[in-house]
C-alpha cells in the first residue's frame, strides 16, 4: 500500500532519523510512504488572524499537490506540518468565500475542494495498519525498559486538529504497549517544550526541558518518545544547556516513536539513524 | 484597540472573568512580564500601551493550552497572535535577525528558524 | 345575539393620549359595525372610569365591552371583573392594547392613532363573536404525591401530612435522606446533618398520613391536575421487609463486596445492604447486578442465614397505582463526574476527590470515623487544596451555571479539616466568594480571620501527581504570579447536576427541562415553585443548585401551593379550551397527535371514531384547532371565524 | 419603492412574544407603526389559513412569534409552528409568494430589543421586495 | 305542469362528469323518465340557440361541469344561468376549479408555449400559436379567448348547489336529482354530499395509531403499500382528513391515497393551507424536540410539489386562488 507523505523542511535535515525510520518501518509493515512531488513549505506555524489568508495559500498548496498526484490522504511525521495542514483544511472547509480567495491565488493548480484528508503516521498506525497487527510483528522484547510518550502541543490542540483528547491522550501509550514497552503515567505529556523560543529565549526551553525531562526521570523513564523534531531538539539537545544551569541534572535520551518501533519490530539498529541523536539510547542500541 | 483585536482574533474579550486558568496553565508564564489573563485584562479596561508593550505576547509559543482549558471558550492564542501581528504591521521586528548568532542558526532545526520568524518578524 | 358592543378608550393620563389622538379613535370606531357606544376617559381603570363603564352597560344595554388601554396582562381581569358586577359576562369583555403596542413605541401621532384605530377594530370584531363562558370546575383528589426522598421531599411531604393530607412519598434507593445523609456537618452553623435530619427521617416512616414507597419509582403518569393517576414501580428487594426485623445477619455473611454508594466508594458494602445505619426504613435490599446467586446461580447465603425466612429470590417487580391530586418532584442532583475533567486527572488519582467523598471522610459516621485520612494510603494529609467551580461556571466545556454551595462547602470543608488536623494547612482555590445567605459571609470570613484558610483567587489549570503528592499549576491572580502547589490531597468543588433519571420523568409527567437538565419553573420570578403544568410543582435541586435552607423553603412552599390547592372545595379552570363538533369531527386523531397535554383523544360513538376534549386537561393553546383538517374543533372565544375576522379589521 | 410602508400582521403567543412586544412598550423603545399585533394563546394556534387571508387582505408580509423552542409554554406547541410555517414557506414559494414575507421568530418575554429589531428588519426587508398587491377577490389576471 | 327540465353542460373538464351520468346504469331511465333533458351537447343534439330562445327560468336545473377557462364557457355559464332556476356545480371542476385548476400555477403564455412549442412531440417551426382573431383573406375567423387564469363556476355565475368530486358519484348524483325532484332542498350554497372527511368512513381509520406521526415521507410507488393500514401512518400523503367524504372511498379501496377531489368541510376556507397544517404538524413528532431544523427541512422537502399535491383539486377555489403573476 502506498501512502503520500509530506516531509517539511526538518525532516530532510536534522530529522533524517525521523524520516528513515518511519519508512523503514512502514515498509516492514506493508506500506510505502510515498514522498509528494513539488511539495513546498507549511508554513511551520499555522496563521491565526482573520484577515490573513496569505499565510494558507502554502499549506492548502501542498493539498493541491495530492490532489494532483491522485491522491487522498497525506500523511506527516512532523506535529507542526500536521497541524499546520489540517487547521488549514479545516478552515478552508469552513469558510467559502476564503476558500474562493484561496483557489484564486493559484495560478496553475487545479481548484482544490477541501477534500484531502490530513493524518498524522500515529493515526495511520492505529486506523490502518492497526497497533494489534503492529504487536504481532514485535520481534524485540523491550519489557525492561520505561518509556515516557510526549506528544507535545501540536497534535492535541487546538481541538478542530486533534488526533487524541487533549488532556488525557493515550493512543502513543496505545502504541507503545503494543510494541510490549512500558510506559509511565507522564503528566507532562502534553505540556508545550517551549517550541521556536528556542532561537531567542533558550531560558524558556531550558527550564521546560528541565521539567519535563526531568519529571520523567523522576517517574523511571529511560527514554522519552517524541513525534516532533522541534520538540526532540528541545528536549535533547538543550539537555547539555540544561546541564550547565543544573549541573545535578541527569540526561536522558529522548527517540521518535519511529525509531523505537523500528528496533522492537527488528529493524537493524544502523538503519535507525540513532546517529543523529545527541544522547545515545544505549538501552536500546546494545539489543 | 481591544476592538482591532476582537476583529483579528475572532473573540470575545468581553467575556472574560478574570479565573486565571490560561495564566495558571501557561507553560511559559514564568517568562512573561504580564500574565495572560492580564493581557485580556489591560484591553478591557482600556489600557492597551501595556499589552503592546509587554513581553507576554512574543513569548508566547502558539501552545493552545489556555485555549482548550479556558471555561469562557476564548481563544487566548489567538488573541496573543492579533496583538502580535497589530506591532508586526507596524514593522517593528521583536527580533533582529542579524544578531543571531552562527552558532544558532546552525544548530536549531529550520522549523524552529521559520516558526521563530513568522512569529517574531515582520 | 345582536351585538351591542361599547368601546371605552383610555387616555392613561398622557401615556395613550399624548401619541395618540383618543377622540379620532372614538369617532372613528362609533360607525364601526356592531359598536353602539364609544367614549374616551382620562384613566379608565380608576374607580370613575370603571364606573362608567358599568353606568353605560346598564344605559346602553351593551351586550359587549371593548376597553382601548394599556396591555390585557394588566387590566384584563379587573376589566372583566367590572363588566361582570352589572351582570355582563366577563368573557364578553376583551382588552384592545394601545399603550405597550402603540402608544409607547411610536412617535407619529397620525399614524399611531391609525394604528390604535385598527387594532380596536380588531378586538371588536373578537368581542362580536365571543360567547358568555363560565369557568370549568374539576375536583381534587386530596392526595399529594412526592417524588424523591431527599431534604426536599422530606420536608414537603411533612408539611402536606402534618396539615392532614395523604402523601405517597416515592424514593429510588433503599432509603430516604438523599444527600443531606451523607453530609457531615451543615454551613454555617456547624451542626451535624444527621442529628437534624434523621429525626425527620423517622417522622417520616411513621406518620400515619405517609405512604412511603423506597426503592421505587415513578413509572407513569397520566390524569390532569387535582385528578391525576400515577403507576409506581416498587422494585424487587428479594427480601420480604414483613418478616425481615433488621438483625443484619444476612449482610455480615454475604461474601460480595461492591463500593458503597452512600460513601461515595471510599469503602464497601455488601451485595445485600442497608444503605446506611440509620436508613428509614431500616430493611435491606439485594443489590441484582452484584449479587453473587444472581450473577453465577450460586451462593443464597443470606438465605441460609436468615432465621425468619424473609429472603425471596424469586420476587418480582410489582406496580401499584394511585390516585392523587397534586405532584411535588424533589429529584436532587449529582456531582458532575471527575472524569470529565481531564486536565484535573479525570479521576486518575485516587487522592484528587470530589466534595461528599470528604463529607464522608469528615463524617464521625463515615469510614474514617470523621479523622481525615486520605483514600490512597490513608495518610492525614497535611496539606490539602480545595478548588472551587469545577465544571461549574464553564460554558464552554462543562456548565455554565454557578452550582450555588461549592462556595460555602469548601469553606466550611477547610474549616472542619482545620479542627480535625489543627497543623494541616488548607488552601482554597477560587475566582468569586459567593457567600449570600445569612450568615455566610461571616462565616467565610471567619474562616479567614480565625481559622487561617489561605484563599487564593485563581482557577488551578492542572493537576497531577509526583511522588505521592499533588501538584497544582494554579496563579494567584491577585499578585499576578504564577504558582506551583503541591498537596497531600485536592478536594474539587464539582459541579451540582440534575439527577440523570429527570429527564425521562419530566417526559412521564410532561413538564419541561431547561438547557442545562433542571426542571423548568412556571415562571422564574412569579412562579418558582409551580411547573407549567397545573398541579406539578418543584422542590430543592430538581430545578436549580440550591443549598438546604433554600431547599427546605421551597419544599414548604411548594407543599403550601398544594395545601392551597386542596383548600378548595374544586378547581376552577379557564373555559378558553377546544371544542368539537361531533357532527363534523371525522375521527383522524391528528389533534390527539397534537394535544401536549393528553386532552385529546378518540372515542367510539355507534362504531364511529369521534374525538373528544377533556376541558380539564386542556390548556387552551389551540394547536388541534390550527391542526384539525376538518374544521371541526374551535377554541371557545378564539374561533378561527374570530381570527380570521380580526385578520381583516387590522388590514383594512 | 419610494415611500413604500409595508404592512405586517404580527401573530404573537401570549406568553413569549406578546409580552416581549409589552415589554418593548415599557422599556418605551420605538418601533414603526407597520405593523399590528393579534394575540394567539400559542404560535401554534395559527392556522396557515390565517396567513394566506392576512395576504389576501393587503398584507405585505406576516410574522409568526412563538416561544424559543423547548421554552413553549404548552410545552411543544412551537415545535408545529415551525413544521407548519417550513412548509408552508415552501407552498408559498410556488404560489409566487416571496417565503420571506412569513417570518418566523422566536422571542422570549424578556428579549423585547429582539422584538424591536424583528421588525425592524422584517419592514427593511419587505421594502426591498416591493408591495405583496393581493387583494381579496382578485383573481390576479384579467379574464379580457 | 309538464317534466322538470334539466339542462347538462360541460365546460374545462376531462368529460368523465359526463360519464358518470351513465354510471346511474338503470336508474338514469328513471330520472329521464321523471325529466325532460333539453339540453346535453355531449349526447343530445341541441344548439346554443337552442337555449337562447328560451325564457328566463324556464330550465328547472342546469348541471355544469367543469371549470372556466375560456370566454365561450363564461358566456355559456351566464347563459344557462339566466335560464336556469338553479344551476348545480356539477364535479370538482365547476366546484373547485379541479385538475384544470392546476393551470393556475403558469399564465396562458406559458400554456401555449409549452403546448404549441415545446412538447417533444409538436413540431411548430413558425411557432403558430392559437389567436382569438385570424384574419385570411379578407375572412375573419374566431375563437373563444383562452383566460390567463381558470375560475370555479360560482367564481363567474352565482350557483346554488355542488356535487362535488372528480367525478361525482352516482349516489351522490341521484341522491340530488331526486332531492331536487322532491322539493326538498337544503340552504343555498349547499355542498350535496356528507360534511365530515374521509377518515369518517374509511376502512382503515381503525388503524391509526394513537399518536400519528410521520417519521418518512414515501411516494405510492416507492414502497408496497399496506392495503389495511392508514396511509399518512405509513408515510404516504394522503388527504382523507381535509377532504369531504362521500365519495365511496374509491381511491382507497384501490391501495390509493386521498387526493383530495371532493374539496374540503364546509368550516375550512382553503383545503391546501389545512393540508399544510395538519400533515405539517405531525412530521416526526415523538422526536420533535430532537429533529434540528435542517432534519425537519430534509422531511418537508420529501414532499414532492406540495403546493400541487394540497391543491390538486381546488387552486381557483382557494384563498389565492393561483401563482402570482
Amino acid at each position: 500500500m502506498k501512502i503520500f507523505y509530506y516531509p517539511g523542511c526538518t525532516l530532510k535535515t536534522q530529522a533524517r532519523n525521523f524520516e528513515c525510520s518511519a519508512m523503514e518501518v512502514m515498509k516492514l509493515l506493508g506500506y510505502e510512504l510515498v514522498e509528494l512531488n513539488r511539495w513546498n513549505c507549511c508554513g511551520t506555524v499555522y496563521s491565526l488572524a482573520s484577515d490573513d489568508l496569505i499565510h494558507k495559500v502554502a499549506p492548502i498548496r501542498n493539498l493541491v499537490r495530492v490532489k494532483e498526484q491522485g491522491g487522498d490522504k497525506v500523511v506527516t511525521l512532523c506535529a507542526m506540518c500536521y497541524n499546520t495542514l489540517k487547521q488549514a483544511n479545516v478552515f478552508f472547509n469552513s469558510d467559502q468565500e476564503a476558500r474562493d480567495k484561496i483557489n484564486s491565488f493559484m495560478d496553475t493548480e487545479i481548484d482544490y475542494e477541501g477534500d484531502v484528508e490530513v493524518l498524522h503516521l500515529l493515526t495511520v498506525l492505529r486506523d490502518e495498519v492497526g497497533f494489534d497487527n503492529i504487536s504481532k510483528k514485535v520481534v524485540r522484547k523491550l519489557n525492561h525498559i520505561k518509556v515516557a510518550p510526549y506528544y507535545g502541543c501540536l497534535l492535541l490542540r487546538p481541538s478542530t486538529v486533534a488526533i487524541d483528547d487533549a488532556e488525557n491522550p493515550s493512543i502513543m501509550e496505545e502504541l507503545l504497549h503494543a510494541l510490549g514497552v512500558e510506559t509511565i503515567d507522564f503528566p507532562y505529556r502534553n505540556e508545550c517544550c517551549g517550541t521556536y523560543n528556542t532561537v531567542s529565549a533558550v531560558d524558556l526551553v531550558i527550564d521546560r526541558t528541565y521539567r519535563i525531562v526531568g519529571l520523567a526521570r523522576n517517574l523511571g523513564a529511560d527514554v522519552i518518545v517524541t513525534s516532533c523534531p522541534l520538540c526532540q531538539f528541545n528536549l535533547e539537545v538543550r539537555q547539555k544547556d540544561v546541564k550547565e544551569r543544573f549541573p545535578e541534572f541527569e540526561q536522558l535520551p529522548v527517540i521518535y516513536f519511529t525509531q523505537l518501533m523500528g528496533v522492537a519490530l527488528g529493524v537493524p539498529t544502523e538503519r535507525l539513524g540513532f546517529e543523529l541523536n545527541h544522547i545515545k539510547p544505549k538501552v536500546l542500541m546494545e539489543l | 484597540m481591544i476592538n482591532k483585536v476582537i476583529e483579528l482574533s475572532e473573540q470575545n474579550l468581553y467575556a472574560c472573568y478574570q479565573c486565571g486558568k490560561c495564566s495558571a496553565g501557561c507553560p511559559s508564564v514564568k517568562l512573561m512580564d504580564i500574565m495572560p489573563n492580564q493581557v485580556i485584562r489591560y484591553l478591557q479596561i482600556g489600557k492597551p500601551d501595556k499589552v503592546l508593550q509587554c513581553k507576554t505576547i512574543w513569548i508566547c509559543a502558539s501552545c493552545y493550552t489556555c485555549s482548550v482549558r479556558c471555561p469562557r471558550g476564548i481563544d487566548l492564542t489567538r488573541v496573543m497572535e492579533a496583538i502580535r501581528l497589530i506591532q508586526l504591521r507596524k514593522n517593528i521586528d521583536y527580533i533582529k535577525v542579524r544578531e543571531i548568532s552562527e552558532d544558532v542558526l546552525v544548530s536549531v532545526p529550520q522549523i524552529a528558524l521559520v516558526a521563530e520568524f513568522r512569529k517574531h518578524t515582520a | 345575539m345582536e351585538p351591542r358592543i361599547g368601546v371605552f378608550v383610555c387616555h392613561c393620563g398622557i401615556n395613550i393620549a399624548s401619541t395618540v389622538d383618543v377622540k379620532r379613535v372614538v369617532e372613528a370606531i362609533k360607525g364601526y359595525p356592531g359598536v353602539v357606544h364609544a367614549e374616551d376617559y382620562v384613566y379608565m381603570c380608576s374607580d370613575p372610569g370603571q364606573e362608567l363603564i358599568r353606568s353605560r352597560i346598564k344605559e346602553k344595554k351593551l351586550n359587549g365591552v371593548v376597553v382601548a388601554a394599556c396591555s390585557p396582562t394588566l387590566h384584563e381581569a379587573t376589566f372583566r371583573n367590572t363588566v361582570s358586577q352589572v351582570g355582563l359576562n366577563p368573557y364578553r369583555c376583551e382588552i384592545a392594547n394601545i399603550r405597550e403596542h402603540c402608544s409607547w413605541i411610536h412617535t407619529d401621532r397620525d399614524k399611531a392613532t391609525e394604528k390604535a384605530i385598527k387594532i380596536v377594530k380588531s378586538i371588536v370584531e373578537k368581542v362580536k363573536l365571543n360567547d358568555e363562558l363560565l369557568p370549568i370546575s374539576i375536583p381534587i383528589t386530596k392526595r399529594a404525591l412526592v417524588i424523591g426522598g431527599g431534604i426536599a421531599g422530606i420536608q414537603a411531604a411533612l408539611d402536606i401530612a402534618n396539615a392532614g393530607y395523604e402523601v405517597i412519598l416515592v424514593e429510588k434507593n433503599p432509603s430516604i435522606g438523599g444527600h443531606m445523609a451523607q453530609l457531615s456537618e451543615t454551613f454555617p452553623t456547624l451542626d451535624c446533618a444527621q442529628c437534624i435530619l434523621t429525626p425527620k427521617m423517622v417522622e417520616v416512616g411513621q406518620h400515619p398520613n405517609i405512604k412511603l414507597y423506597n426503592y421505587a419509582e415513578v413509572e407513569d403518569l397520566s390524569g390532569y391536575v387535582g385528578n391525576f393517576k400515577v403507576k409506581i414501580r416498587l422494585k424487587a428487594s428479594y427480601v420480604d421487609w414483613s418478616k425481615c426485623v433488621g438483625c443484619g445477619v444476612c449482610m455480615e455473611k454475604c461474601p460480595t463486596k461492591v463500593p458503597s454508594e452512600f460513601e461515595m466508594g471510599l469503602t464497601t458494602r455488601k451485595a445485600i445492604y442497608v444503605p446506611f445505619p440509620q436508613a428509614v426504613p431500616n430493611k435491606p435490599v439485594i443489590d441484582r447486578e452484584n449479587c453473587l446467586y444472581f450473577k453465577t446461580g450460586k451462593c443464597r447465603i443470606c438465605e441460609k442465614v436468615c432465621t425468619f425466612g424473609a429472603i425471596k429470590f424469586d420476587e418480582q417487580d410489582e406496580f401499584v397505582e394511585e390516585e392523587v391530586g397534586a405532584i411535588i418532584v424533589a429529584t436532587g442532583y449529582e456531582l458532575y463526574p471527575i472524569e470529565k475533567i481531564g486536565e484535573y486527572g479525570g479521576g486518575k488519582y485516587k487522592d484528587v476527590i470530589n466534595g461528599l467523598q470528604f463529607e464522608r471522610l469528615l463524617s464521625a459516621s463515615g469510614p474514617t470515623g470523621g479523622g481525615v485520612q486520605r483514600p490512597s494510603d490513608r495518610k492525614v494529609p497535611k496539606r490539602v487544596a480545595f478548588v472551587s467551580c469545577v465544571g461549574s461556571r464553564d460554558p464552554e466545556l462543562h456548565k455554565p451555571y454557578c452550582s450555588k454551595v461549592c462556595c460555602m462547602y469548601l469553606t466550611k470543608h477547610a474549616m472542619l479539616y482545620k479542627h480535625r488536623v489543627p497543623d494541616g494547612e488548607p488552601i482554597v482555590f477560587y475566582i468569586d466568594i459567593r457567600s449570600d445567605g445569612k450568615g455566610y459571609e461571616e462565616f467565610v470570613q471567619r474562616a479567614q480571620e480565625e481559622e487561617h484558610v489561605t484563599y487564593i483567587r485563581g482557577k488551578v489549570s492542572k493537576i497531577y501527581e509526583d511522588n505521592g503528592e499533588l501538584v497544582l499549576l494554579a496563579v494567584d491572580t491577585l499578585t499576578g504570579e504564577p504558582l506551583e502547589v503541591r498537596v497531600d490531597m485536592v478536594v474539587l468543588g464539582m459541579a451540582i447536576v440534575p439527577s440523570p433519571a429527570v429527564y425521562e420523568l419530566a417526559k412521564k409527567l410532561k413538564i419541561q427541562i431547561d438547557a442545562n437538565g433542571f426542571l423548568t419553573e412556571a415562571h422564574p420570578k412569579l412562579r418558582p415553585v409551580e411547573t407549567l403544568t397545573p398541579g406539578i410543582f418543584l422542590a430543592g435541586c430538581a430545578h436549580a443548585p440550591k443549598d438546604i435552607p433554600d431547599t427546605v423553603a421551597q419544599a414548604s412552599a411548594a407543599a403550601s401551593k398544594v395545601l392551597e390547592m386542596f383548600s378548595q372545595k374544586e378547581l376552577q379552570h379557564d373555559p378558553m379550551v377546544a371544542t368539537v363538533d361531533e357532527d363534523r369531527c371525522s375521527g383522524c386523531g391528528v389533534c390527539v397527535t397534537l394535544c401536549p397535554y393528553g386532552a385529546r383523544e378518540i372515542e367510539v360513538k355507534d362504531g364511529k371514531r369521534v374525538a373528544k376534549v377533556n376541558e380539564a386537561k386542556c390548556e387552551g393553546c389551540g394547536s388541534c384547532i390550527a391542526g384539525c383538517p376538518a374544521g371541526a374543533c374551535q377554541q371557545r372565544n378564539l374561533k378561527d371565524e374570530q381570527l380570521v375576522n380580526m385578520v381583516k379589521a387590522v388590514l383594512e | 419603492m419610494e415611500g413604500f410602508e409595508p404592512k405586517i400582521v404580527a401573530f404573537c403567543c401570549k406568553w413569549c412574544s406578546y409580552a416581549a412586544a409589552d415589554l418593548a412598550g415599557t422599556s418605551r423603545l420605538k418601533i414603526k407603526p407597520n405593523f399590528v399585533v393579534i394575540r394567539t394563546m400559542c404560535s401554534s394556534r395559527v392556522d396557515p389559513e390565517f396567513i394566506l387571508q392576512a395576504f389576501l387582505n393587503g398584507a405585505d408580509g406576516v410574522l409568526v412569534a412563538g416561544c424559543h423552542p423547548g421554552d413553549c409554554h404548552y410545552v411543544n406547541g412551537n415545535y408545529k409552528t415551525l413544521r407548519r410555517v417550513m412548509l408552508l414557506k415552501k407552498v408559498l414559494e410556488q404560489l409566487g409568494i416571496d417565503p420571506r414575507r412569513l417570518r418566523l421568530e422566536w422571542i422570549a418575554a424578556s428579549e423585547s430589543r429582539k422584538f424591536v429589531v424583528t421588525i425592524r428588519k422584517f419592514v427593511d426587508e419587505l421594502k426591498q421586495l416591493g408591495p405583496l398587491r393581493l387583494e381579496a377577490g382578485d383573481d390576479n389576471g384579467s379574464n379580457g | 305542469m309538464g317534466k322538470p327540465k334539466f339542462a347538462f353542460y360541460w365546460c374545462a373538464s376531462c368529460g368523465g362528469c359526463e360519464e358518470t351520468v351513465l354510471d346511474l346504469n338503470e336508474k338514469i331511465l328513471e330520472v329521464v323518465d321523471k325529466v325532460d333533458i333539453v339540453f346535453w351537447p355531449v349526447a343530445l343534439d341541441f344548439k346554443r340557440k337552442d337555449i337562447e330562445v328560451m325564457k328566463e327560468g324556464e330550465i328547472d336545473v342546469a348541471f355544469i361541469n367543469g371549470a372556466i377557462r375560456t370566454s365561450e364557457q363564461e358566456e355559456m355559464a351566464k347563459l344557462l344561468r339566466e335560464k336556469a332556476k338553479l344551476v348545480v356545480a356539477f364535479g370538482a371542476c365547476a366546484q373547485l376549479g379541479g385538475i384544470p385548476g392546476l393551470a393556475n400555477f403558469w399564465v396562458r403564455s406559458d400554456i401555449f408555449d409549452r403546448i404549441y412549442k415545446k412538447v417533444p412531440t409538436v413540431a411548430n417551426p413558425e411557432g403558430v400559436v392559437p389567436q382569438q382573431v385570424v384574419e385570411m383573406d379578407g375572412y375573419k375567423l374566431t375563437l373563444p379567448e383562452f383566460y390567463d387564469t381558470v375560475k370555479t363556476l360560482d367564481q363567474t355565475i352565482p350557483v346554488d348547489y355542488y356535487l362535488p368530486g372528480c367525478p361525482p358519484p352516482p349516489d351522490l348524483i341521484m341522491n340530488a336529482i331526486e332531492t331536487i325532484l322532491k322539493g326538498e332542498l337544503p340552504e343555498k350554497g349547499t355542498v350535496l354530499a356528507p360534511d365530515k372527511a374521509l377518515c369518517d368512513t374509511c376502512p382503515r381509520n381503525e388503524t391509526k395509531p394513537e399518536k400519528l406521526s410521520i417519521k418518512d415521507i414515501k411516494r405510492p410507488h416507492e414502497v408496497i403499500i399496506d392495503p389495511e393500514k392508514c396511509f399518512l401512518a405509513q408515510g404516504i400523503i394522503c388527504l382523507g382528513p381535509v377532504t369531504r367524504s362521500g365519495c365511496g372511498e374509491r381511491c382507497i379501496n384501490a391501495n390509493m391515497p386521498c387526493r383530495g377531489c371532493m374539496g374540503p368541510t364546509s368550516e375550512v376556507r382553503d383545503q391546501g393551507a389545512k393540508a399544510v397544517s395538519f400533515i405539517a404538524s405531525i412530521l416526526g413528532v415523538e422526536d420533535e424536540e430532537k429533529l434540528s431544523e435542517e432534519e425537519v427541512q430534509k422531511l418537508i422537502d420529501k414532499i414532492v410539489d406540495p403546493a400541487g399535491t394540497f391543491y390538486r383539486f381546488s387552486l381557483p377555489a382557494s384563498l389565492l386562488r393561483r401563482r402570482r403573476k
